[in-house]
């Protein structure tokens, strides 16, 4: 019993330590896994000593083989509650497997375990059919051997439920056993296994939020330099004086993904740019979301920079969502119209050389930018300017000078100091812990990893 | 115009005609070396009642001629040549060829144009600078002046000439064509002569060129050169730098007074005199092999002038200048500029900053005023050190390698990615630095130039000092085109007096922290010794003496070497000396005024800068 | 008007999405508007599909350069869509033997298959080995050992490019067994998992705090430029 | 010489890779594998694993990346088919149903004892990014009905009690790319305590790395992977060596070891380039 209990906790965790707790959308574009970063750190740094020895087992049951023809024992200890951080529709059985259900037995004398479930009370619909054919006791599972929980989903909030679990075995069915109270699941309002999440979420938010705000009342704020942006103009003007195109890509990924938000502000400059000095600007893309969203922002460039005229919405065009497809085409059109400035800001995968090393071939310059690590030393390698994951997000900012933009960055920063020092506390207390076994220094580790890094709630 | 041997030409006459005195000077060939022996000077003679150069020209000369005891001009008023030794009691006479260049009546004024303006106009740009002309204003397509605009701003302007670019060949049309439609309705008016037609000369894409053509009409006087930018890779200003002297004398000249004369009788083209200081100075850089940066300060403008390395290893000559930075007409400017802190940082005793402000507006209303007390002095080259290092951050902003070329990437250049379009001035690679210009030439003390310099560009490593004895520089520069031998000559001889040598330690720290230790070896000069962060120290070394110095930076400290590098050099004395700086690169001075007044005063007792000097005096 | 109604539609999801990590109730809420996307994004490719149509057309009737690359591309396009749209070539299925459509539009056999087998594979696999020539002009141009930084990525390289041949593993032949953690493979292991990991873990950090912060910036309105610049 | 390859056109370059490429695979060269712990405990997990368990093949590639993923693909296969293992097949990618059919096809013709439905499924391709993969640990049916030939689930033996992928005792991820192995873990393994192993790309090994041993058990990079694996396998398994199919990565090794060594060549070269370059002054 202790032990199924415990081991679902620590699936738990090891779900919160995984980067699944980091799953968390953002207008509709899967953000980060932000936190799950520092959690998956720790977790690997400290994972000499995580205890594994909880997934062992203590089924040392041992009892004497039962005649073949008897029904089993009973299950015992069955407990009905409510699931945890829910909506409020499934319950949590649990109970201690019948003593005679033994996997290394053989003939085996539990075969499953047959769980059935009533309705004790419903609140506000008690001529609802289904619930007077819940009256009594139906079926609702089976759950095999050796398996000790259950979790029975799609229940009513208004409603209280009863259960029982029997054993079934070759030898018939066990004698019945009963929850003694009815339960009904309860909608909890805040997911307490996620409270940390939400703290370090809105301490980094906020961080932003302030930080903007902060800007806004004219606080100045530095930022260093990044050669990769300043060379935007460099690019266009080039593209200008040789009389050629400039070609810009957002990524292979649609709308919905972070980074090409973050390219088509970059194009966003680089369209007002070539408004200004009247150069071709070029945009295939490989989505149709984004063809019609870089048709906006590039229009509303060209507005703002007083060239409306000079704007020409067919060269901005979609080509194919097919990766290498889209790589043939554009390869195949740099190659004809050597254009001489190469913009790469969004998500690449394997197409990213082979853009980079043809544009290289006709003289192109080239600026890139991408947060996919896997890309990044093409990039490097081929093209004049590289940002480099965060400097890439940044660029909206840089490049506006709009201090509100920049305090957002200076909110990252907070970020960053937050990471670090859960890195330096982490490390320092597990080191500590290892070095003098002080149970302070394993309860900080132990804390960090299950609470704040993990799904244990806000307290230990 | 005739060619002679250079080995026949003894005597050299050269004249510049500046906009108020015309300079002339006299190079003679004694001993089988060239030297300068004599100077004279005259008013120039450009503007009314004469209206007419060469009288200016013949003035100067005749002074010339009887300092010399040599007869130069003739009865006729002619310059007589060749030259004559001297036979039977008759004095010699003539010289063997008669040079010139020309600033009066403002100098050449241009309007240059071009597509981006950090490309192809930034090249046309330098040409025109480096051809010594004076940039009016520079059109292109990205100046975020809408097309009325820059139709008016044409108008308004009356340029000697027009210089076109833009485009690599091959590139752009569209943008050129663009920018001349803007030129062609505007019908610039050049600035002398009613009769003549505006000199267009057009420098850009190849393959623009006939359309360029077909946008203008008989009203200018198209003349089509290489392109200054075949590819943004790479410069090619010599053609279209010869194009505009031509056009200078063809055009220009020919239609300022008495100048159709003066281009008869000299046997080089003349020149304009700040793209003759251009030219004498390449050449010392070319010849030496070194790095020269050179300023002129005047009342209203300073020009500087660069030849430093380029990013393929070849010499870039850069000018600039800056129009609103001098020490009379502009000093108003330089102050505002620079912000009156800033100059008074210079100063090392309390002055009342309401005085100040007269003693500004004063010089501004009479620009001839020379200091008359050791506190006007002090703040006049406090001024002139705000003045010049404005100036130089001017021309290192404009001297910069090729902007719009492609980078070749190394894995090395993940973390650093430097950007193109950086300044290829380069303090520590500074070899030479030339000084002229009154509060430069003039300065009672020598030390007071030296540390004028030091103090404004901030040499690093081991850099001489040296200034223009009397200007003569735009001469040399034109007697280079024909004799560069004698022209160099004369350059080391006569023209520059060496300050001396400065030797500067890049970096910073505390003060008073070792910053580097010397060990110096001469016939005259053996001295070892450490220096402390904050100090500045001078040693006599004298005109023509050598001496050998060993430094030994600190750690962090940088004097050519990298940086905690030990370096060895042969230095060269002058008329200050050896200056040992270790005041820090960049040169930062206290913040608190009582602790900066107390830290200038120390600077200036170390370098000996107002010793004696109770009261000014000229040399 | 037009940018203000965006912004809140934007910040509406947006924010609803990150709450709904925290909140049971709105948990549903996510996939929903990963749905809402899908159907957009779909209804989009039309979009897309006509203007890609569009173009190409409008390229072969003006003889624009390269305009035999449209008239392919366009060929290509109508052909695969009739073929897949109207399964042709598609035989009947066992369980469902009167319906000649049953079958997946890419059964074995169909015409769609063999387009995919025989046209669109050794396509996309030229594509995807092409890398391996453009490695290796990159690896020539850029692999200078210019600085220290760049002498520690050249040995890396090295040892990694070695490590992933037969020839790392071979080296293990001839060192004692203390000393076998210098083969090649051993040496790459350790990177891999070392250095790599390390370096990989701090992008990562970086580019997730990029990524909140940018999110955060557009739910925000504060960054408005994929909206267009200038002001409303 | 310097003259000649400071200014090497690529096209020599590409040739000389070409050569490089074709020789090993014309001559049949092929060289013995010496397998990394990674690849050792990967094989292990399948290994592992008592016959009958079941493992779910998350096959998330195409055609392009076929020559890098298609052997170790193969190769678990095969590992799954000799350990007879229940076998369903899914993808991620619109291109992926013909990779799966490969698969399925090297059952259906070396193992002709594995029966369809019984032994190993084909569940196709699945649209919707990692959608699919979320609906699949919770709750199958939503996202899939029925095979890749619209037979209903409830009708095949394998999946007929088949709720969702909670008790499968191992995920194979083939992938290369998005989405792939990094959602498989994110949205599967870690949160629900599968085991998993995966196989991806060269270039996306790196970022892959910091997943193993935790979330992943193993991971097989590019062909190296697939290589050491099918030797791994060729020992365990010696009926295997009859059937040179079974031996594709080993054989595409040979290749892999000419062109690093021409890449290291060129690298040497450039670098001799750039110095003499600089010594002559020419940089």
């Amino acid at each position: 019993m202790q032990t199924r209990v415990l081991s679902e906790q620590v699936s738990v965790l090891r779900r919160e330590w995984g980067v699944g707790s980091g799953e968390w959308a953002v207008a509709g574009c899967r953000s980060a896994p932000l936190v799950s970063s520092t959690s998956h750190l720790i977790f690997q740094i400290s994972n000499s000593w995580r205890g594994v020895t909880i997934f062992a087992l203590v089924f040392v049951l041992t009892l004497g083989q039962a005649a073949a023809q008897e029904p089993p024992r009973p299950v015992s200890d069955l407990r009905a509650v409510d699931h945890p951080n829910d909506v409020g529709e499934s319950v949590d059985l649990s109970w201690t497997i019948s003593p005679d259900d033994d996997p290394e037995a053989d003939p085996q004398l539990v075969s499953e375990y047959r769980v059935e479930r009533m309705t004790a009370s419903d609140s506000d619909a008690v001529d609802d059919p289904e619930f007077l054919h819940e009256k009594e006791f139906v079926d609702i599972a089976k759950v095999g051997a050796d398996e000790a929980t259950f979790t029975d989903k799609g229940l009513k909030r208004t409603r209280t439920y009863l259960y029982r679990v029997i054993a079934v075995g070759p030898g018939g069915e066990s004698p019945v056993v009963e929850t003694e109270t009815a339960v009904g699941p309860a909608m909890d309002w805040f997911r307490t296994d996620r409270g940390w999440l939400a703290v370090i979420v809105l301490l980094i938010c906020g961080a932003v939020t302030a930080f903007i705000v902060a800007a806004k009342s004219g606080r100045e704020l530095y930022i260093r330099k990044i050669p990769g942006l300043e060379a935007v103009d460099e690019a266009v003007g080039r593209a200008t004086e040789m009389g050629r195109s400039c070609v810009f890509i957002s990524g292979i990924q649609d709308i919905n993904d972070i980074q090409t938000v973050a390219g088509i502000t970059v194009l966003s400059r680089v369209a007002s740019l070539t408004a200004e000095y009247g150069a071709r600007l070029e945009v295939p893309t490989a989505r149709s979301l984004v063809m019609t969203t870089a048709r906006e922002t590039v229009e509303a460039s060209y507005l703002a920079e007083g060239r409306p005229d000079a704007y020409r919405q067919d060269d901005i065009y979609y080509l194919t969502d097919e990766q290498f497809g889209y790589a043939a085409a554009v390869t195949g059109m740099i190659t004809r119209e050597k254009p001489a400035a190469c913009f790469y800001m969004g998500t690449f995968y394997a197409e990213s050389l082979l853009l980079a090393e043809t544009a290289n071939a006709v003289g192109a310059i080239q600026v890139a930018g991408t947060a996919e690590p896997a890309q990044l030393p093409f990039f490097v390698a081929a093209c004049d300017y590289t940002l480099i994951g965060e400097e890439f997000f940044a660029a909206s900012a840089y490049l506006s000078g709009e201090p509100v933009q920049l305090g957002s960055l200076r909110g990252q920063d907070v970020g960053k100091l937050l990471v670090a020092a859960l890195l330096v506390i982490g490390c320092g207390a597990a080191t500590w812990a290892t070095v003098s076994g002080s149970p302070q220094a394993s309860a900080i580790v132990t804390f960090l990893q299950d609470n704040v890094l993990g799904s244990g709630g806000f307290l230990p | 115009m005739t060619t002679l041997n250079p080995d026949q030409i003894n005597v050299i006459l050269a004249t510049d005609c500046g906009s108020t005195t015309t300079k002339a000077i006299l190079i003679e060939k004694i001993d089988g070396q060239y030297r300068q022996t004599h100077r004279g000077e005259a008013p120039t003679t450009v503007e009314q009642p004469v209206a007419d150069v060469t009288a200016g020209v013949i003035n100067a000369a005749t002074e010339v001629g009887e300092l010399a005891g040599r007869r130069l001009v003739n009865e006729q008023g002619q310059i007589i040549r060749p030259a004559k030794p001297a036979s039977g009691g008759q004095p010699p006479e003539g010289c063997d060829i008669y040079i010139s260049t020309s600033s009066a009546g403002g100098g050449l004024q241009m309007l240059v144009t071009g597509v981006v303006r950090e490309m192809t106009a930034a090249s046309a740009k330098r040409a025109a600078l480096g051809a010594g002309a004076i940039v009016m204003d520079t059109i292109a397509s990205n100046d975020r002046r809408k097309p009325h605009e820059q139709i008016q701003r044409i108008r308004e302007l009356r340029p000697d000439m027009i210089l076109m670019s833009g485009g690599t060949d091959g590139g752009t049309i569209e943008h050129v064509v663009e920018i001349a439609e803007l030129i062609a309705p505007a019908k610039p008016q050049p600035r002398f002569g009613t009769g003549y037609r505006m000199p267009v000369i057009y420098a850009g894409n190849k393959e623009a060129a006939k359309f360029v053509a077909e946008t203008f009409d008989d009203s200018v006087d198209l003349t089509v050169v290489e392109n200054i930018r075949p590819v943004l890779e790479r410069e090619n200003l010599g053609p279209a730098r010869d194009q505009i002297h031509d056009v200078f004398l063809e055009h220009v000249m020919a239609h300022a007074p008495g100048y159709d004369k003066l281009i008869d009788w000299t046997d080089a083209p003349i020149m304009p005199t700040p793209g003759a200081v251009g030219d004498i100075l390449q050449q010392i850089a070319k010849a030496r092999g070194i790095n020269v940066v050179g300023v002129d300060i005047g009342g209203a403008t300073t020009d500087v002038f660069s030849v430093f390395d380029g990013p393929e290893g070849e010499p870039v000559f850069n000018r600039t200048v800056s129009a609103n930075l001098g020490m009379s007409y502009s000093i108003s400017n330089v102050c505002a500029e620079a912000g009156m802190p800033s100059v008074l940082r210079w100063v090392h005793f309390d002055m009342d900053e309401r005085e100040l402000r007269n003693r500004v507006k004063n010089k501004m209303i009479r620009p001839t005023t020379i200091p008359q007390t050791l506190e006007a002095l002090v703040f006049e080259q406090a001024v002139s050190r705000e003045a010049l290092r404005l100036a130089y951050i001017q021309h290192r902003e404009f001297a910069t390698t090729l902007k719009g070329v492609q980078q070749q990437r190394t894995v090395g250049d993940t973390f650093s990615q430097q950007k193109s379009g950086q300044s290829i001035v380069d303090n520590m690679k500074l070899d030479l630095l030339v000084a002229s210009g009154g509060v430069l030439s003039h300065a009672p003390r020598m030390e007071q130039t030296a540390s004028m310099l030091i103090d404004a560009f901030e040499p690093e490593g081991v850099t001489e000092l040296a200034k223009d004895s009397i200007f003569m520089m735009p001469h040399l520069g034109v007697l280079a085109s024909v004799h560069s031998r004698a022209a160099l000559e004369v350059f080391e001889k006569d023209c520059l007096i060496y300050l001396g040598t400065c030797v500067a330690a890049k970096g910073r720290t505390k003060p008073g922290k070792q910053c580097f230790s010397y060990e110096i070896s001469g016939s005259t000069l053996n001295e070892r010794g450490e220096m402390s962060f904050g100090d500045v120290r001078l040693f006599p070394l004298g005109l023509g003496e050598t001496a050998r110095i060993t430094v030994e930076p600190a750690r962090g400290f940088d004097v050519g070497g990298g940086p905690g590098k030990r370096v060895e050099r042969e230095v060269r004395g002058g008329t200050v000396g050896l200056i040992l700086d270790a005041r820090g690169r960049p040169l930062i001075l206290p913040e608190d005024r009582a602790e900066c007044r107390r830290t200038v005063k120390e600077w200036s007792e170390s370098l000996r800068l107002y010793e004696g000097s109770g009261s000014p005096r000229r040399r | 008007m037009k940018r203000t109604v965006p912004i809140v539609i934007a910040a509406a999801t947006g924010f609803v999405l990150i709450v709904s990590s925290f909140i049971p109730l709105t948990e549903e809420w996510g996939s929903a508007a990963m749905q809402w996307f899908n159907i957009l994004a779909a209804i989009a490719f039309v979009l897309g599909g006509s203007n890609l149509l569009r173009m190409n057309l409008q390229k072969i009737s003006d003889r624009r350069l390269g305009w035999g690359y449209a008239a392919v591309t366009l060929v290509a396009f109508l052909v695969t869509l009739f073929v897949g749209l109207f399964k042709v070539g598609v035989q009947p299925t066992e369980s469902f033997p009167t319906y000649a459509w049953a079958a997946p539009y890419n059964q074995e056999g169909s015409f769609l298959w063999w387009l995919f087998e025989y046209m669109y594979k050794p396509l996309q696999a030229t594509m995807f080995s092409l890398l391996a020539f453009f490695i290796a002009s990159a690896a020539f141009r850029a692999f200078r050992a210019k600085n220290p930084e760049a002498i520690a990525l050249l040995a890396t390289a090295f040892i990694v490019l070695m490590g992933r041949t037969y020839v790392g593993g071979l080296m293990r032949e001839f060192l004692p067994e203390r000393l076998e953690w210098l083969s090649f493979d051993a040496m790459t292991n350790y990177i891999m998992s070392v250095f790599n990991l390390a370096g990989m873990r701090a992008i990562t950090i970086g580019i997730a705090l990029g990524v909140a912060s940018t999110s955060l910036k557009v739910l925000l309105g504060v960054d408005r430029s994929y909206l267009g610049a200038g002001d409303d | 010489m310097y003259e000649f390859f400071k200014t090497l056109d690529r096209r020599w370059i590409f040739l000389l890779m070409l050569i490089a490429v074709g020789l090993p695979i014309l001559r049949g060269w092929q060289f013995p594998e010496r397998p990394s712990p990674m690849v050792q405990s990967v094989f292990d997990a399948i290994e592992s694993l008592p016959e009958g368990s079941q493992v779910w093949m998350a096959y998330d590639y195409d055609p392009g990346s076929q020559g890098e993923l298609h052997p170790m693909a193969l190769a678990f296969t095969r590992h799954c088919a000799l350990k007879k293992l229940k076998m369903y097949y899914m993808t991620l990618w619109p291109q992926g149903p013909p990779m799966i059919q490969k698969n399925v096809d090297v059952l259906r013709n070396e193992f002709p004892d594995l029966q369809y439905g019984v032994d190993y499924v084909n569940l196709g391709y699945r649209p919707g990014y990692e959608g699919p993969i979320k609906l699949a640990v919770t709750d199958l049916r939503k996202t899939i009905a029925a095979d890749v030939d619209g037979k209903s689930l409830n009708d095949l033996p394998m999946t007929k009690g088949l709720k969702n992928i909670q008790n499968v005792d191992l995920i194979i991820n083939v992938s290369a790319g998005y989405p792939g192995t990094k959602e498989w873990v994110l949205y599967a393994a870690t949160p629900y305590n599968i085991s998993s192993v995966a196989g991806c790309t060269g270039v996306q090994a790196p970022y892959l790395y910091p997943y193993v041993p935790q979330q992943l058990n193993g991971l097989l990079g590019a062909i190296k992977g697939a290589a050491e694996y099918e030797f791994l396998l060729l020992e365990a398994y010696p009926q295997l060596r009859e059937n040179p199919e079974a031996q594709e990565a080993l054989r595409r090794m040979g290749p892999q070891l000419l062109a690093h060594l021409v890449l290291i060549a060129l690298i040497v070269i450039g670098n001799v380039i750039y110095f003499v370059g600089r010594r002559r002054g020419d940089v």
